[in-house]
């Protein structure tokens, strides 16, 4: 079974961080938990992530506030998109 | 329905395929975007989040469907790496009538440019770069957000 | 460039044929008129007058592209006695941006369905009946000669 | 050479005459001559040319007025177009 989390980066995130997909063993408790965790990591990344209109989505779905995280989620971070 | 696909589109072939068996629709407009070749463009490298991208733009399609009382849409939309002259999108909208079809598949593609889960870069001799919706797109999106429905 | 057909027209094939070898279009707008089948009608049966119609279609056309500022279009119009489910017209219109091809496919169909020199005739189940543009095509037409060119 | 005149009904013309295509030999030497002869070969035709909307080509070009007819030429009768 899953303990960690699946962190997604897109669009221009991908680019500052030089990854697109990661797994953090074990699942830190909450998204904001996260958030440190990655910026602790990768600072220029941390402060992406804090940039203006990067939206984060909890198992595809838009998550406001500061949700707990589950073992075996998926944690996507969407800059502003670009349309199709 | 949306589909995205990987390899390249076939705007003709989707077309044939949308208009079979009909017996109610009398209209059906599509809409094909191609890669523009004159800017400098080397190739266009668009990213979708598969499960998240497909949904939301289920979701215009639906918006889409009930605004204008159209028979169905189709999109099927390119992701990766795509070369100038190459699709990037097909759209069509089917209904009775020519009005509700055009506004159909206009009020679709205006919502996909701005408002569909896409990250789009753009490689130029000069470089590459990360595309927004442009102020034109934005304006577009603002004309449905003003208009009252038919 | 305007085409009449006595045979079926296949619009997936003249779409593939528009896309072709393009560089510097971003979007084409294809319109397809089908005969619905829903209202007793058994078949349309539709009347140019070769040397006349195309002419006159042409010009709708030269007004087009320059109003819109279009690359090209196409239109390709059947004649003859034509069965619910076939296609009738299909037009295209190709442009840099998407704003363009839109309004010009649009108006296009919006002058061939009242300008275009074409009579038509409506076989039902009641009996057969020459038709008439309809007052919403008037409606459609009366846009474009009360809206200014953006 | 030709010497008469090729006619031509379109629509709802056609069916009140009966047919489509017709030479009238000789030539008359105006349309308004061409209409008076075709209304005493066919009575209903000849109100059905005076019909609203109804216009006349001459070599498939609208012809206001009452022009000359030359030998050869085509003259067509367009009701009220129906559009595409």
């Amino acid at each position: 079974m899953a303990t960690g989390v699946r962190v997604l980066l897109f669009g221009p995130l991908r680019d500052v961080a030089g990854w697109r997909e990661r797994t953090i063993d074990p699942a830190p408790a909450t998204l904001s938990a996260l958030r440190r965790l990655l910026a602790d990591l990768d600072q220029a990344l941390g402060a992406a992530l804090d940039g203006p209109g990067v939206k984060a989505a909890v198992d595809k779905a838009i998550a406001p506030g500061d949700p707990a995280l589950r073992p075996g989620c998926e944690v996507a971070f969407l800059p502003p998109m670009s349309g199709g | 329905m949306i589909r995205l696909s990987d390899p390249p589109i076939d705007p003709g072939a989707l077309l044939t395929g949308f208009l079979e068996g009909r017996r109610e629709t009398g209209a059906v407009v599509s809409f094909t975007g191609l890669v523009r070749g004159d800017g400098g463009v080397e190739a266009l490298e668009l990213e979708a989040y598969p499960g998240f991208t497909e949904p939301a733009i289920e979701q215009i399609i639906r918006d889409a469907v009930e605004r204008f009382g159209l028979d169905d849409c189709l999109a099927v939309h390119r992701v990766g790496r795509i070369a100038p002259g190459e699709p990037v999108v097909f759209v069509a909208a089917a209904a009775r009538h020519r009005r509700a079809a055009f506004e159909g598949a206009d009020y679709l593609m205006d919502y996909l440019k701005s408002r569909a889960p896409f990250w789009k870069k753009s490689h130029e001799a000069a470089g590459a770069r990360w595309v927004e919706p442009t102020p034109g797109d934005q304006a577009d999106l603002a004309r449905w957000e003003t208009m009252e429905t038919r």
